[in-house]
């Protein structure tokens, strides 16, 4: 029996832009099929499902209203990026940057998502002065604690410092799953074996993530067992995909806005092999989280080289994983 | 990402005053033009100079220093951009090997990745 | 008005090694200055103090009992090495680990002490092995979670996991506060640019600590400025030096042993410049703390090059600072 | 650390058959023997070959290698071992200057960190 629970599902559009670059699904393709799942909460990264961002012509804008519609969906969450260097010979000043997440708030708002992505390059003092206009347009920003940051990390400290200190319900997280790689993702370690990784190396570091060695020593120890350039990209990997406590969420809980369901693989046993969803679909029930676990699909990059990417076969078996773990049987 | 579709399937190809291919974006987003620092191309191990490319998307068409200098225009994703080389009588006609490498800033990493496609292809005289 | 608690103060003979190793002090010294100041807990790198470890001469241990006796001082703490890397072929096996830690327990029994420092390269599965012994001599095994590792990285995540599994309070930990360098350590500066860093790194690499900027990027950044190999050292110590947030120190507190009061300097204001010890031990008054802060001073190796080197000036300032914030004027 | 404390001042002087120095590890504890790597010297830039060089604590003496083999004594914190060299006639009189390198293999470290003195020194005739 799951306790009762009020988590909704969604799908980022994200898990699509393989066929979606390719040509091979429109916008209300990919609208269709996750509603088809049930996972009516559309997540979108405006960059890439619409053109001329953030001048997006009027007809896209109805479309996707229009798909929405058809399909019983919602928008979500729009992700929102921050080109800080815009510009060759210099970054963007904080009145720039300040007016960029300004801009992608009205955008939000205009395409009825409730809640953006910040991307987490983005300073916390260029947040905290974007409250006020996202108190107004009551669209809500989650910073993406996204690996190797985690809610521990000084960067995030820094973030929650800054903006609790605002006493804002309009600003908090949205966490991104990929910060808990328990388990090294087979399709990582498949493609660096397909790239030319030494086996003995690899398996090296499969041990050490599974020990979870300090990675700054696993690159050294790899180093010294003559690691190729791939052995040494693999052993990087493990600086960028961490493994944290799931359990540091329940601290974050009021405002944890939208979920990036980060996933790699669901393999043909239905899970995730390296992100332990059972675990942390337990704390967000534990928690009282009451938004979305947008599907994020990003193996596509990590098998392209060898594979047919099936983004929808893949969304599809993570949305019915979320369903007998939140009990929708 | 998408390192094996940078080059547009059958589309290099010789024109009036030299030759062409369709190129896409290496990313998983559209981007302002002056993101893009580069695009290399290499013929049968041969670089182009820089200053022989052009790029041109929605009939607009730029030298790689305008593309930098642009802040108004996008290579949207998935987009077939047009690459064309200045070259007098273009690519002889048999098989060639064309490498495309597109090099983007991306605001949140602190160096600027490089994504390589290469293909061979045959000009028909 | 401090509120009440039974926070103890001691030292660790480790801040005297400067003068120990220039037979400047004694061992009796050592125990002599820490009682002078009402810091009766002594903690002992045995290794650093005693000669021959593990097989001390028996005089030695006579003359430790009777110094910590005639100074009104008590044996706190054992720190305790694992020489994985004895020899130089191979990695001590699990069966030998956990003799070397056996060793150090009952070593730590011998000279009164009931808490063992574990150093925090020591596996967590030799730790668990060792459980029955430390019960049975009731010592106290506590990991040093020393930065750059904190409560919340992967190693000490899983010596969590194994260790609580045990269920027994004779395994925690040994919390080292400098995982806590809220402000980059001003001795650490100096010494980079005496050895030649460049005084405009430096300042980017001070801005970027304060700003909580991943050191990765950091790092990448300073080469872009064309960091020479001393600006790289300096960027590197981010790595090394990290800041993480004292209330997570509350989740642990029935498991903390003992606390290792590093420090790189107390200044003459009569603060640790780099170590906020007024929130620190406002939360471990919090969480009820009963054990030590046992001072370590580790300001001597980065300024030797320059200074002379006085540790005990340097911990009577400090335990001055411990009296204040514990409300002992 | 201790970096300027690894040669005991004034110690360096000729023996019967060759010269020696006194040594402290640069270290905050006492190490086992088997982890002391190398103690590599330097006399005016010129190095001196390894298995010329003798180890001496508590009355006995080993070459490098038998220190790197030796699991149960110790160079304990602060103490002045005796390193030797051995080298017909010593060191010549006058100036020198004499460079001790010592390199251990810290077991919680994946390097072996090495730890520089470098003084001048007089010998007399
Ligand atoms: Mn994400
Ligand atoms: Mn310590």
């Amino acid at each position: 029996m799951t306790p009762q629970h009020n988590i909704k599902r969604g799908v980022s559009l994200y898990s699509y832009q393989y066929e979606t670059f390719l040509r091979k699904m429109t916008l209300d393709d990919c609208i269709a099929h996750a509603a088809s799942l049930g996972a009516n909460g559309i997540e979108v990264v405006s960059e890439q499902s619409f053109t001329g961002f953030p001048n997006v012509p009027p007809e896209q804008i109805a479309g996707w209203f229009a798909s929405l519609e058809r399909h019983g969906a919602y928008a979500q969450c729009h992700d929102m990026f921050l080109d800080v260097k815009l510009y060759k010979d210099r970054k963007l000043n904080h009145g720039e940057m300040v007016a960029s997440l300004q801009r992608d708030l009205r955008f939000a708002k205009a395409i009825g998502c409730r809640n953006v992505r910040v991307i987490v390059n983005t300073p916390p003092e260029v947040v905290v002065a974007c409250v006020p206009l996202a108190e107004e347009l009551d669209v809500r920003m989650g910073i993406e604690v996204h690996s190797p940051f985690h809610f521990d990390h000084p960067w995030i400290l820094r973030y929650t410092e800054l903006t609790r200190a605002t006493g804002s319900n309009h600003v908090g997280y949205v966490p991104d799953m990929g910060m808990y790689i328990k388990n090294y993702p087979p399709v990582f370690r498949d493609r660096f074996l397909r790239l030319g990784a030494t086996p003995k190396v690899v398996d090296y570091i499969l041990e050490a993530h599974q020990a979870r060695v300090l990675p700054d020593y696993v690159l050294m120890d790899v180093r010294k067992m003559g690691a190729n350039p791939v052995d040494l990209q693999m052993a990087e990997s493990l600086r960028h995909n961490i493994w944290s406590n799931p359990r540091r969420l329940l601290e974050f809980m009021p405002w944890i806005f939208n979920i990036h369901a980060k996933f790699y693989e669901i393999d043909d046993s239905g899970k995730e092999p390296s992100i332990p969803y059972d675990e942390i679909i337990a704390v967000l029930i534990e928690g009282g989280y009451d938004g979305h676990l947008s599907s994020e699909y990003e193996g596509q990059r990590h098998i392209e080289d060898a594979f047919e990417v099936d983004g929808r076969e893949q969304v599809r078996r993570q949305q019915e994983m979320f369903k007998r773990l939140l009990g929708e049987a | 990402m998408y390192d094996q579709h940078i080059i547009y399937p059958g589309s290099v190809k010789n024109t009036a005053d030299g030759w062409q291919l369709g190129a896409r974006l290496p990313y998983y987003r559209g981007q302002i033009l002056s993101a893009v620092e580069d695009i290399a191309l290499t013929v049968d191990g041969v670089k182009v100079p820089r200053e022989n490319v052009r790029f041109t998307v929605r009939g607009k068409t730029r030298t790689l220093d305008e593309v930098e200098a642009t802040y108004d225009e996008r290579w949207e994703f998935g987009e077939v951009a047009e690459v064309s080389v200045l070259q007098p009588g273009g690519l002889s006609a048999g098989a060639h090997t064309v490498t495309a490498a597109v090099q983007l800033r991306i605001s949140y990493l602190p160096w600027s990745p490089v994504t390589t496609c290469t293909i061979d292809t045959t000009i028909t005289a």
